[in-house]
């Protein structure tokens, strides 16, 4: 096991990947020359070169239907988005054609594509780069949502995404990179879609995340252990396919859940969990599902209100309490 | 940037076709009619639903162009108008005539449909809704056969309308900047809709679009064989021999409405003239090529008739392939959500 | 009160606010000399000029920004997407730029501009025409999303929607295009946001739905009446306000709920309304809420595909039973 | 398409402009120079956050342009490389410090931020934290213009790399098509980022790109005041008279980083040579400026340094002034979702 970065262990799956696969290939913006905007892609350039290494224009567009295409005509491509924010200009690209191809072809063409880049809120980057939209990307049929959470599984999912002949959004989130954790040594280890990890067992409260949420939960079971108050943390890993039966039974265990998420509340991922949690463990539920997310305005600029935008562990664990009360 | 001037053949005009292939592009333009003109019957039949849009009247841009490509290592795309096109590149007229009708038989099992014909095998990678949609696509196909080294070209069409759409221009550029082997089409049939071009480009030169991206085009005269396929003939050997792009814009027109929604006089004389369109019918490339074809006594009065009972056996037989095939089971609703 | 169909009643409205307020004006393609994709806007280039009827080139970047742009200058655009699967081409001026310049201004740019165009599946449009992604833009903070159901409504909330100073989502449905209801006379009827409609009164399940759902809950009540089961019909009639509290008090007094909706079923609105029945009628609930919705795949074209891809009242007449059972 | 070459004026060129008003923007051109080289400082003391893009080297585009148009009713739209053209619009530094820092004082109550700055009263529409984002919503902006009679320009700033944009396409073609009164400002500082013009485009001749949407255009030396200017001057009075956009690619440079994340000199040097910022420095328009009116004898040393005392002053009031304004309040969080 080495120890390394969130952004290194995305660094690392994309360099066994292509190392692997001729025929995988990475584009985006400042993804070469510049060695990445995040500085993900360091090094790269000068490893695969220029044909494998696309540094393209600013048009999110071009660069999505540029991965679409070439997917299609067999190549499996890793395209960048700079931000996940600047992916808005390409939605007709994602999801009227990479998510629908394979469906509306009848199976006869596939797409493996990998749409990745840094989503989530925070560092006051304000309105139109604070946001992440996962809850878009899990409603349209068609793709796999991963937002990984820890070094180890940024690597292990990037890999199996790569290596999944359908299209995938992978959501890294940019206040994540900086973080550290033990990676597998296999060049081979991969993970596989669809299974949640528990990353903290509990009997008093089921908590549910992904992604920079999980970071919340575990400080807010942290927080509340000392109060003698065990919670459970389930990092889902992926949004699509979505291993709602973990979360059933852990909260079979607890009777209490609580749904926490930095995106937008309304209509999102976290109503649907809330949702499937009630569908799945209607009987087993002691109280409502508490659901902790990111306020719905507009990612406001001024430190204070985006602080008061985004949720803290503290509002997860006045969650929790709320629930067991 | 090298400009052409639009060249209008004489009928007359030798072309650098040989006859026999000559033969075939008629057959097979009269196979597109024929199926075309059939199509809308079957729509008011209920048997085909959705949006169904005709070819005639261009059917030379697929014929002309097609017709030289090699498949299925070259790759075509296009738009919703796409009848022609599966059948250029040999898809069976049942299978696609079963796709119109929503069967199992049908080119993409029944859940494409007439805007989404598909067939890989025989290099044709699909018709596109979207308006400009494929553009962006063919970029990335454009860019798959360059980086494996392929001398193979990807064939994109798309329409005048379509040349509005912010994804086209970053396409084309991005074409143009990786000098990416891609032939654009621009089958430009006067009118997106009810919108002449006139009335919705602030500069109607498409050559000169294509040009500020970096890319070389000329102009061609859609409505005969002759000119489209000398066009493509060139266009392929630029691209084949200097790896990058060409656009040719094709002028043309369609003799019927936009879609099944425009498909009666009244409707669609709200935006074009009676007048125009007879103007245009005289010069439909079927007809100018079977002229040519009889002046040169290249195919006789029977083989003309043989070729037209052939055809409408072809477009007769794809309906009653489609109309006794299955539809697609219902438990398949869920299969290829994913690969 | 006069009779007519969907489609003449949001001419109507469009009509009646072009007269009463200069600064009013459509954009979109084919809106003028072609009359309109659905004829939805006949007559109005005849009546109002070219200066206010505006025919756009395919260009739905293009619009939505004159939209936008024209309604921060102090315009009232009301902007057409011929169907609302285009809008995806838009979706970086509707998110990034719409929704947000009021707040991301402080308050000092309104942006009263309409969106609106028909939405909905069916007729085999296939996978890119049939979707009407209401649960993005609801998702989505600083838009205001209304789906009406009766002409009345489709009237009287597209008044307020071009009265409003704020962006507002105003989705019809092709498929009501063509039925009638009765409209008022006031030419300044207008119907307020927020406010559900309660279409048929019942005491043994709330069915909450709106657009042509609602078509499907009044047949399924029907079924149901006949077997002695009263369903209480609610057309939420705006997304975003949310009237929760009509919501609530009908569980409150029905005890079981079903959502309906038409669009895909993931994380969408139709799991935001059962995670808000749980919030506020956790305890008035004798079984979890159902969903009725259109099954996950892109719409497959072949008929028999599509049917059984779009819920019928057959299916919320089932689910009624589901949950009572 | 007319299109006027290159002109690279002399400094010692006689302008057009009126003295009083050269020394105007020198002042203008000064204070936005010594605002810029405030901000990191602020960043790395944790007063600024989030992104921040500073205009230092591109100052004239600002003064020379804004300073001829009729506030308010003329409207600005521009990038997130926006503090420069809010000081041109009169927007005090106090309300542009004060947002940068996230104050209930700020030009958008701190909501905004640096990308977002905004002053509807003095004409300026706002910056935009999108790449091409500005440019449809100037095309909407010149629609209301004219749909309003008036005889007011709507002037758009955006990138070289926004020319990649899709949209930019669009709406300069919409623009073409319904001859709006715009005034196209292309910032060519030669690089999006780390991406030079020669590696993101086809064809890096700008003016042919909006030819190509029916727009005439010109380039002109963005280094220079007289330059910019002038330039402006010729294309507000033909679209003012004509009622049709203009275009004008300004060549420039930017000395410092693109923003706050490539701030050293290591980083930006990966992408371009000391020795080319070298000699774009040399054509500091602001030391140009300096010189022309020290030769012209048009302002005296003791102005000067008055001038740079003022600025200075000018600069430290806003850090002191929105150093001292409160935080907007908490619970105004939920404030202007809607109007
Ligand atoms: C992005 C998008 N906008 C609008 C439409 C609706 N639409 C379908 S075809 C069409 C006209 C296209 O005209 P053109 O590109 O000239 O092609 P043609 O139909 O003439 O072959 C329009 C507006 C669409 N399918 N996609
Ligand atoms: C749509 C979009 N894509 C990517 C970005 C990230 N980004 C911000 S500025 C920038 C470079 C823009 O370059 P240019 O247009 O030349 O303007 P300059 O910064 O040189 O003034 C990029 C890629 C963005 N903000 N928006
Ligand atoms: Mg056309
Ligand atoms: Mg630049």
């Amino acid at each position: 096991m080495a120890t390394m970065r969130y952004l290194q262990a995305v660094r690392l799956a994309m360099t066994e990947e292509m190392e692997r696969d001729p025929n995988v290939f990475l584009c985006g913006e400042e993804v070469g020359q510049y060695q990445g905007t995040y500085r993900v892609t360091e090094g790269l350039l000068q490893k695969f070169g220029a044909q494998r290494v696309v540094d393209t224009p600013i048009s999110e567009i071009g660069i999505a239907g540029l991965a679409t295409g070439a997917a299609m005509a067999g190549l499996r491509p890793v395209a960048e988005f700079m931000t996940w924010s600047f992916a808005l200009e390409a939605m007709d690209q994602l999801v009227n054609h990479a998510a629908k191809i394979t469906y509306m072809s009848g199976g006869r063409i596939h797409c493996p594509v990998v749409f990745r880049g840094p989503a989530g809120v925070g560092t006051q980057l304000s309105a139109q780069h604070s946001q992440s939209l996962e809850s878009w990307y899990a409603h349209t049929p068609g793709f796999k949502v991963v937002l990984p959470y820890t070094p180890s599984d940024a690597r292990g999912l990037l890999k199996s995404a790569i290596r999944d002949d359908s299209p995938v959004i992978f959501m890294e989130h940019a206040g994540l990179y900086g973080t550290s954790g033990e990676v597998e040594d296999d060049p081979n280890f991969t993970i596989p879609f669809g299974q949640a990890a528990i990353r903290r067992a509990g009997k008093h409260c089921t908590l549910v995340s992904y992604s920079r949420g999980v970071q919340l939960c575990m400080r807010a079971a942290d927080r509340l252990a000392e109060e003698g108050v065990e919670c459970e943390v389930i990092d889902l890993r992926t949004l699509v396919p979505l291993d709602i039966d973990t979360v059933a039974a852990s909260v079979s265990r607890t009777h209490h859940a609580v749904v926490v998420q930095e995106e937008w509340k309304n209509v999102s991922m976290g109503s649907e969990i809330a949702a499937r949690i009630y569908e799945n463990a209607f009987d087993e539920l002691d109280a409502p599902v508490e659901r902790v997310a990111g306020a719905d305005v507009p990612m406001p600029y001024a430190k204070n209100l985006e602080r008061a935008a985004i949720p803290t562990d503290i509002d997860v664990a006045a969650a929790v309490k709320r629930t067991l009360a | 940037m090298a400009r052409t001037a639009a060249k209008q053949p004489e009928n007359n005009e030798v072309g650098s076709i040989a006859p026999a292939d000559l033969i075939k592009s008629y057959r097979l333009m009269l196979l597109i009619r024929r199926f075309e003109e059939s199509v809308y019957q079957k729509f008011h039949e209920n048997k085909i639903g959705g949006y169904l849009h005709r070819y005639d009247g261009q059917e030379a841009l697929a014929a002309g162009i097609i017709s030289q490509l090699h498949l299925p290592g070259d790759m075509i795309l296009c738009t919703y108008r796409d009848h022609a096109h599966a059948l250029a590149c040999g898809t069976p007229a049942r299978a696609v005539m079963a796709e119109l009708m929503g069967r199992a038989t049908g080119c993409a099992g029944g859940k494409g449909g007439s805007m989404h014909l598909i067939d890989p095998e025989r290099g044709f990678m699909g018709g596109d809704g979207i308006v400009g949609g494929p553009v962006p696509v063919a970029l990335g196909v454009g860019f798959a056969l360059k980086y494996r080294n392929t001398s193979n070209v990807c064939v994109c069409y798309f329409g005048d309308g379509a040349m509005n759409q912010g994804g086209v221009h970053e396409a084309m550029n991005m074409v143009g900047l990786y000098k990416l082997p891609v032939l654009f089409i621009l089958e430009n049939n006067q009118f997106a809709m009810g919108t002449s071009v006139q009335r919705s480009t602030g500069q109607p030169d498409f050559v000169l679009k294509a040009n500020a991206h970096g890319i070389q085009g000329e102009k061609a005269d859609g409505m005969s064989l002759f000119s489209v396929h000398d066009a493509a003939e060139r266009a392929l050997h630029h691209i084949r021999t200097t790896g990058e792009a060409y656009f040719l814009e094709m002028d043309c027109y369609r003799f019927v409405g936009h879609g099944i929604g425009d498909d009666n006089t009244k409707g669609w004389t709200t935006y074009r003239s009676e007048e125009d369109i007879e103007q245009w019918r005289k010069r439909d490339p079927i007809h100018s090529l079977k002229d040519y074809l009889i002046e040169r006594n290249l195919l006789s009065a029977q083989k003309f008739e043989e070729i037209d009972q052939e055809v409408q056996e072809e477009v007769k037989d794809s309906i009653s392939f489609a109309e006794s095939s299955p539809e697609p089971p219902l438990d398949s609703l869920y299969d290829h959500l994913y690969s």
